[in-house]
């Protein structure tokens, strides 16, 4: 017979507000087996902390049940609250009488009846708690971080700094993502290039840190501490160990007419090229859909040129296996296509562009060598219109998304300004629906596009622009001046939704990271645990968790290095103790539970038994190891005699729950 | 066949294997499974015929772990059982010498008696009728009449997994096994639930379908465990009938061959085969063909799954309109 | 000897069941059982029942006792059915005597209470037989099923049901059915019985004075190897009376009850030690033992079965009592 | 009708930690009601449903039992849902095959994030199984005692 305490927590009024705690205390201080039972204002405080141990030591409790909030909260304070005094920490279970109780109730009867219940349900599960002791299982101390972006580049940075080695997958054939395609940055105005370059280059040198460019993440297996991850290099029919990234090749390569996706297709590459001049590795890359050579074996103008003899068109993906303790997410963004958006006719005149088509017009490394023409005729434009919130903050969403991109204000504001900046004789419109600018120097640097560059801002949104000879006819409405305006247009430049990069989804499923209706990463607690992801091992870095400008993606992505660098300097991880294991007296051998195991934990031996009147039976039994299983129970239901069962949740308790809740 | 089998017995006998087969019993149709062990005896008392029901596996769990080899005569139907304990590592294979004999059905001593035929003392004809001499005269009944349920809808022919083969080897016969499940899911919920509390409610819990049933040998079953929170001895009440029915079914779901002995050792002739039927009716609708025992490789259905497999709500669906 | 026509056996059963409860076997020939009287109900086509007439006296469930704990408090409750006199009609000779090797076990000191109201509740009217079962041998151990006990007696005999009260309770019961009318004697024809293949088991061996041979032989291991441990025999059983006592818990309070238990259970008379029979062999040997040998020895050479013929026509695997007295009974060269 | 109305079933709604708990949890933080009658078991992963707690619950006198887990795909041990699916898709079909009212049974994929979908869940079949009044089918009367 359990010695069992109950302590019912108020959490304030969130509670008691709802539930007659008192009430709730006294009754459940009559269950079998309670020999204390009190309630407190907040237990999760010291003081309610200190009282538990108090009362643990006290009356001799083996059992300890906390009505309070979900144990998803505070369920470990109160195990390392039980442990400290001297109580194992498995011999403490939680009833949730906020979440599940006081908070979706309004009516104090029901609520305490209902608390009651739930009080009842955990006292009859710890009758049944046995005291139980965590394994452990070794951390591998190497990172892998998906994405070589600012976030990525940044949290590798961080990790390699604190002595860890780290792998970065990136899948274009360069590290830097979209910040490299960015001219200058808002609020300061300072080039990208100038502060992101440096950081490559050190990620590159940094003996720590291994980039694996051109590749992608294949599988990933295995738990925290120990993830089994398979990577395919993609062949870039250009051995990386001989090129010099002379660029010899790129000039020569006679096919021309390749888009660049560096400048967004604004101008060509060849088929054998390096993205940009700072790109890192710089190594040139063949694309296979455009190489003559490789399409019809006819060219190898590349491989002549080549005084390093690096091309070697027969070159093959290769897959290559990896062991990491912790793995980071940093995966990043795109704009949205803005296909479904023909009202602002992208599609129809070149000279509607994207924001991140026009960083590219502004930008000296681009098509334009930086200065700002119309991509139709490559005139100078008059006047611009910026539209906001193209595919933001729609309502039902089938055409963009419900939430806000969160950059666009800012870099609008960016681009207004350095617009007036060079060429004063423009006329700048902004339309709006707010203009957002928290942040540090934000609304300052807004204020600056309207009061000191005479940039129009016009709170309404654009209903149509129609291309009408070489002029862009944009409709718009004006809110405040209540009037619509007309506008003839030289350019149109649309500040797109930004959207989850696509290798995302695939991504989270292949590391059961759960994800939200938008495809962004969900965080383990909104508040408290931003830069993980629920599934223990796995972090957060950059926009794959939700819209962010670059100083708050290398805030985060640092904040994701320290959560990993936390896990590596452990050389044990402590595991959960709450794991499946066979009885082998009823195991019957037959593999059901092996089956359905994700993580291979169940192995089976022959062993020999005594039989009646002094015979051995050999028989199979299953055996699980403690250290792999992640104590899902799929097993235990599959095993038809019940051998198996999972510590923590076994079935006498569950059904000792289902029959305190059905009484 | 007969002679075949008893001859073959006794080479494997003198080969020196046990053999496993049917012995002859006071009457002609009550046959015991039993180890032979000397010429004599298979001599005097084996036999194989019409009433040798019996499924010979489930005994090969115990038989193949003891000493030496042990030889048996199997139906095709209990080559399926044969197979799935072997798929489930529970019978050594290496001690067994497995015989395949072919089978045109077996009949079932109730079934005859349901006929209204008292006091029976023998069978013969081996045509479509046959004579049963009783204690009040001779009386005459179809043979297919005679015939056991699971064998007048017999599922397959074919002979699995043995050493040799007596008898042709057949083929799988679509049959119309899953007839009486349809006409129970044709009935309104409320006539179902008539039906099965009029056929469980006879239950005694004696245990036969349980421990004649190839696929529960448990080493301990959830019933006889205390501490499995299911445990009786006894079905109280109608609750404990369901909760021990559906819970074998639902055990052996994916593993049952549907080899029919539940049904035919029932003291009290609870149709039990039709609750396994129905769980492999679904499998095969919901999750694509699967025969327990038909092979060693494939996955049972309840250990694996495919990412489109149908949402539970199916069962509301199908045949909401009732 | 009372007599009426079978042809309106309905207003006969209508008139008892207006004064008690009254069971008669009913149902299809296979599933055949002792059921509550109700209009247009018939008597079962079959020779017998599947379960045998002791299910009325010795249930396979019977409530005991409730315990309710409050707090420190453990209240104990009655709760054993109540008592209500009932008729049940049609028993055949053999489960008629089932009911005195019972007796003979639950009467005893100290007396089964529950099962002693349900006896003194009930008046049996049993049913002489006339067309036998191949797997009957009652007559083995010298019951004449066309002559059987019970508190009234009754033969079905040309057009007419005869009657005759054995006892007190036999004589109130029919003295309350004024619509029997005095009659003669029913004709019994008992050639077929002697043509019964079982009648001659070789039963002298058997009762107390070869004990320890008996238990010895070792033909037990081959009549026990392929049995499947299974209850169907313990439970079709007339004689066969052994529980086991168990306990549930509803969540407020524990109730306790009895249900049939069978020795061929592994887990039957389990103790803290373990299985006193561990192996089939054991527990078989144990039932038959008890029915031919420890029974009898202790009970004035009466054998605890009835030949019936229940296991013979049950047994998943066709073992029975005829084949183990056969085999252990005949004199071996 | 009138009875149904006062009727006030009992529901067990068996979450896994990972998703529907914490969806549970969700609809709680953002004070979405649903009935009391709902009472929540934690349960590590859909897959740790045994049949048999289903049937325990209905004998202890549940009027309906529900399952929520992950979203397909989306399972904390990758495929632990997976199997759930085939063995209530199962069980569901034996009960309605043993005559059993099918509403009493349900299993809804609820995603930590989907708060409102868990609310609206509870509520909806809250009422349906009020709908169908107290379970008969598969009571146990021992338990129905006072």
């Amino acid at each position: 017979m359990q010695k069992i305490g109950v302590f019912v927590c108020w959490c304030g009024s969130n509670i008691a507000a709802t539930v007659d705690v008192q009430a709730v205390s006294d009754a459940l201080a009559k269950e079998p087996g309670v020999v204390f039972s009190t309630n407190y204002q907040y237990m999760c405080s010291q003081a309610g902390q200190d009282m538990i141990q108090e009362k643990i030591k006290e009356y001799g409790l083996n059992g300890v049940v906390v009505c309070s909030c979900s144990p998803r909260m505070h369920e470990a304070t109160f195990r390392k609250t039980c442990e400290k005094a001297g109580l194992n920490a498995y011999m403490v279970e939680i009833a949730n009488i906020r979440e599940q109780c006081s908070w979706i109730h309004k009516d104090k009867e029901t609520g305490t009846e209902k608390a009651i219940i739930l009080g009842r349900a955990a006292i009859a599960k710890v009758h049944l708690n046995a005291p139980l002791t965590a394994g452990t299982s070794p951390v591998i101390k190497r990172a892998l971080v998906i994405g070589g972006g600012i976030a990525g580049i940044q949290t590798a940075l961080d990790i390699a700094e604190a002595g860890f080695p780290v792998d970065i997958v990136e899948k274009k054939p360069t590290i830097g993502g979209k910040m490299t395609q960015i001219d200058k940055t808002f609020p300061t105005l300072d080039c990208a290039a100038c502060i992101l370059t440096p950081k490559m280059v050190d990620a590159a040198q940094n003996e720590n840190i291994n980039i694996i460019s051109y590749a992608e993440v294949e599988s990933v297996k295995g738990f925290v501490g120990n993830f089994h991850v398979a990577i395919r290099k993609k062949a870039r029919f250009v051995d990386e160990s001989k090129c010099t990234g002379c660029g010899l090749c790129t000039e020569k390569c006679p096919q021309k007419k390749v888009p660049n996706e560096f400048n967004l297709g604004l101008d060509n590459r060849r088929a054998i090229y390096i993205p940009f001049a700072q790109a890192v590795p710089k190594v040139a890359a063949i694309d296979p859909n455009y190489c003559t050579m490789l399409k019809t074996g006819k060219c190898g103008v590349c491989s002549k040129v080549c005084t390093a003899g690096a091309i070697d068109y027969t070159q093959k993906d290769e897959l290559l296996e990896r062991e990491y303790g912790a793995i980071v997410a940093a995966t990043g963004f795109e704009p949205i296509s803005m296909e479904k958006f023909d009202e602002f006719a992208y599609s129809q005149s070149p000279d509607v562009v994207t924001s991140l088509e026009f960083e590219r017009l502004m930008n000296a490394a681009g098509p334009t060598g930086g200065t700002l023409l119309r991509p139709s005729d490559g005139t100078h434009p008059h006047t611009l219109v910026f539209v906001q919130c193209v595919g933001s903050r729609c309502d039902g969403g089938e055409k963009g998304k419900p939430y806000c991109s969160k950059i666009c204000c800012m870099y609008t504001a960016k681009h207004a300004m350095l617009t007036r900046e060079k060429y004063p004789d423009t006329d700048v419109y902004v339309f709006y629906i707010d203009v957002r600018t928290p942040g540090k120097n934000f609304d300052e640097f807004y204020r600056r596009a309207v009061e000191d560059y005479g940039v129009h801002y016009v709170k309404g949104m654009v209903g149509k622009v129609v291309p009408e000879n070489g002029k862009l006819k944009v409709q718009a409405s004006d809110l405040l001046g209540g009037q619509q305006l007309h506008i003839d247009a030289d350019m149109v430049v649309l500040a797109a939704a930004i959207e989850p990069d696509q290798t995302a989804r695939p991504l989270a499923t292949m590391l059961t990271a759960s994800m939200d209706t938008n495809d962004f990463f969900t965080e383990a607690h909104p508040k408290l645990r931003p830069v993980e992801s629920p599934t223990a091992g796995v972090f957060l870095s950059g926009a794959c968790q939700g819209p962010k400008d670059i100083p708050e993606t290398v805030a985060q992505a640092g904040a994701a290095a320290a959560k990993v660098i936390g896990l590596l300097a452990k050389d044990q991880l402590t595991c959960n103790p709450c794991v499946a294991n066979s009885n082998e007296l009823m195991c019957n051998g037959c593999s059901a539970c092996e089956k359905v195991c994700p993580y291979g934990a169940i192995t089976y031996v022959d062993k020999d038994f005594r039989g009646p009147n002094r015979t051995t039976l050999r028989r199979r039994v299953a055996q699980v190891n403690p250290a792999v299983c992640q104590g899902c129970g799929a097993c235990t239901v599959a095993c038809p005699s019940g051998a198996m069962d999972l510590k923590g949740f076994s079935n006498a308790q569950i059904m000792a729950e289902v029959d305190a809740i059905c009484k | 066949m007969q002679e075949r089998v008893k001859a073959r017995a006794i080479e494997l006998l003198e080969s020196g294997v046990r053999v496993l087969g049917w012995k002859a019993g006071e009457f002609f149709y009550d046959v015991t499974p039993a180890v032979f062990t000397s010429r004599e005896e298979i001599e005097k008392e084996f036999v194989f015929g019409p009433f040798c029901g019996a499924n010979m596996s489930k005994y090969l769990i115990a038989e193949s772990r003891k000493e030496g080899r042990v030889g048996v005569f199997l139906k095709p139907c209990d080559t399926y059982s044969f197979q799935q304990l072997q798929k489930e590592h529970r019978i050594w294979r290496e001690n067994v010498y497995a015989v395949g004999v072919q089978c045109e059905g077996m009949c079932d001593i109730e079934a005859i008696r349901s006929a209204g035929i008292k006091g029976i003392l023998g069978v013969d004809g081996d045509g479509s009728t046959l004579t049963v001499h009783t204690l009040y005269g001779d009386k005459t009944i179809a043979r297919k009449d005679a015939l056991a349920e699971r064998c007048a809808c017999c599922k397959s022919k074919k002979m699995l997994g043995c050493d040799e083969l007596l008898g042709e080897q057949g083929e799988e016969l679509d049959s119309a096994r899953f007839d009486q499940v349809e006409k129970l899911e044709a009935m309104t919920p409320d006539e179902r639930f008539a039906f099965w509390r009029k056929e469980l409610s006879r239950c005694i819990r004696c245990n036969a379908c349980r421990n004649v049933c190839p696929a529960c040998s448990c080493e301990k079953c959830v019933f006889d465990n205390p501490n499995s929170g299911v445990e009786n001895k006894a079905a109280a009440n109608s609750f404990e009938e369901n909760l021990f029915h559906i819970i074998r079914a639902f055990h052996v779901a994916g593993r049952c061959t549907d080899c029919g002995e539940c049904s035919r050792v029932c003291p009290q002739h609870i149709p039990l085969h039709l609750l396994n039927r129905k769980f492999i009716k679904d499998i095969n609708e919901l999750y694509g063909g699967y025969q327990a025992g038909a092979d060693m490789e494939t996955r049972p259905p309840l250990t694996n799954f495919q990412m489109d497999d149908p949402e539970p709500s199916v069962v509301h669906e199908r045949g909401s309109e009732q | 000897m009372k007599k009426y026509p079978v042809s309106q056996l309905d207003s006969l059963f209508a008139a008892i069941a207006a004064k008690q409860r009254l069971y008669i076997p009913a149902g299809e020939a296979k599933t055949a059982a002792f059921q509550p009287w109700e209009e247009g109900m018939r008597l079962t086509a079959a020779l017998n029942t599947v379960r045998s007439a002791k299910d009325l006296f010795f249930p396979q469930v019977e409530n005991l006792v409730n315990f309710k704990v409050t707090g420190k408090q453990i209240e104990v409750i009655e709760n054993r059915d109540p008592a209500e006199p009932f008729v049940v009609f049609g028993v055949r000779a053999c489960d008629c005597r089932s009911f005195e090797i019972l007796d003979k076990v639950f009467l005893c000191d100290p007396v089964d209470t529950y099962y002693e109201t349900r006896r003194a509740c009930g008046t049996v009217v049993t049913l002489a037989c006339t067309e036998p079962e191949e797997t009957c041998f009652c007559t083995a151990f010298g019951i004449d099923p066309t002559d059987p006990a019970g508190d009234v007696s009754c033969w079905i005999s040309g057009e007419d049901l005869y009657l005759r009260a054995n006892t007190e309770k036999g004589e109130a019961l029919l003295g309350g059915l004024e619509m029997l009318e005095e009659g003669g004697e029913p004709v019994t024809d008992k050639t077929v019985f002697d043509r019964l293949p079982l009648q001659n088991l070789p039963l002298d061996k058997f009762g107390g004075e070869h004990m320890m041979e008996l238990f010895r032989r070792a033909e037990w291991a081959g009549l026990a190897e392929s049995c499947l441990g299974c209850g169907a025999c313990t439970f079709v059983c007339p004689t066969c009376q052994c529980y086991d006592i168990k306990e549930f818990n509803t969540g407020d309070e524990i109730k306790r009850f009895r249900c049939w238990d069978s020795c061929m259970y592994s887990d039957f008379t389990l103790m803290s030690a373990g299985q006193p029979r561990p192996t089939q062999l054991e527990r078989f040997r144990q039932r038959f033992m008890h029915k031919l040998v420890y029974y009898p020895s202790t009970h004035d050479g009466e054998f605890g079965c009835v030949g019936c013929g229940r296991c013979l026509q049950k047994c998943p695997i066709s073992m029975n009592i005829v084949k183990v007295a056969k085999t252990l009974g005949e004199e071996k060269p | 009708m009138q009875v149904a109305q006062e009727f006030k079933p009992t529901i067990v709604a068996f979450c896994c930690n990972w998703c529907s708990y914490a969806g549970a949890d969700l609809s709680g933080t953002n004070r979405l009601q649903y009935p009391a009658n709902v009472k929540i078991i934690r349960i590590p992963c859909s897959c740790r449903l045994n049949p048999m707690f289903i049937l325990r619950a209905f004998q202890r006198g549940a009027d309906g039992v529900i399952l929520c887990g992950c979203h397909p795909g989306d399972c904390h041990y990758t495929t632990g849902n997976y199997y759930a699916r085939r063995r209530m898709t199962l069980l569901f079909s034996m009960l309605d095959y043993l005559g059993i009212e099918r509403e009493r049974t349900r299993v809804e994929w609820v995603s930590a994030a989907e708060g409102a979908k868990f609310a609206a869940t509870m509520n909806e079949f809250v009422e349906t199984v009020t709908r169908l009044g107290e379970n008969k089918r598969l009571e146990d009367l021992r338990c129905k005692s006072e």
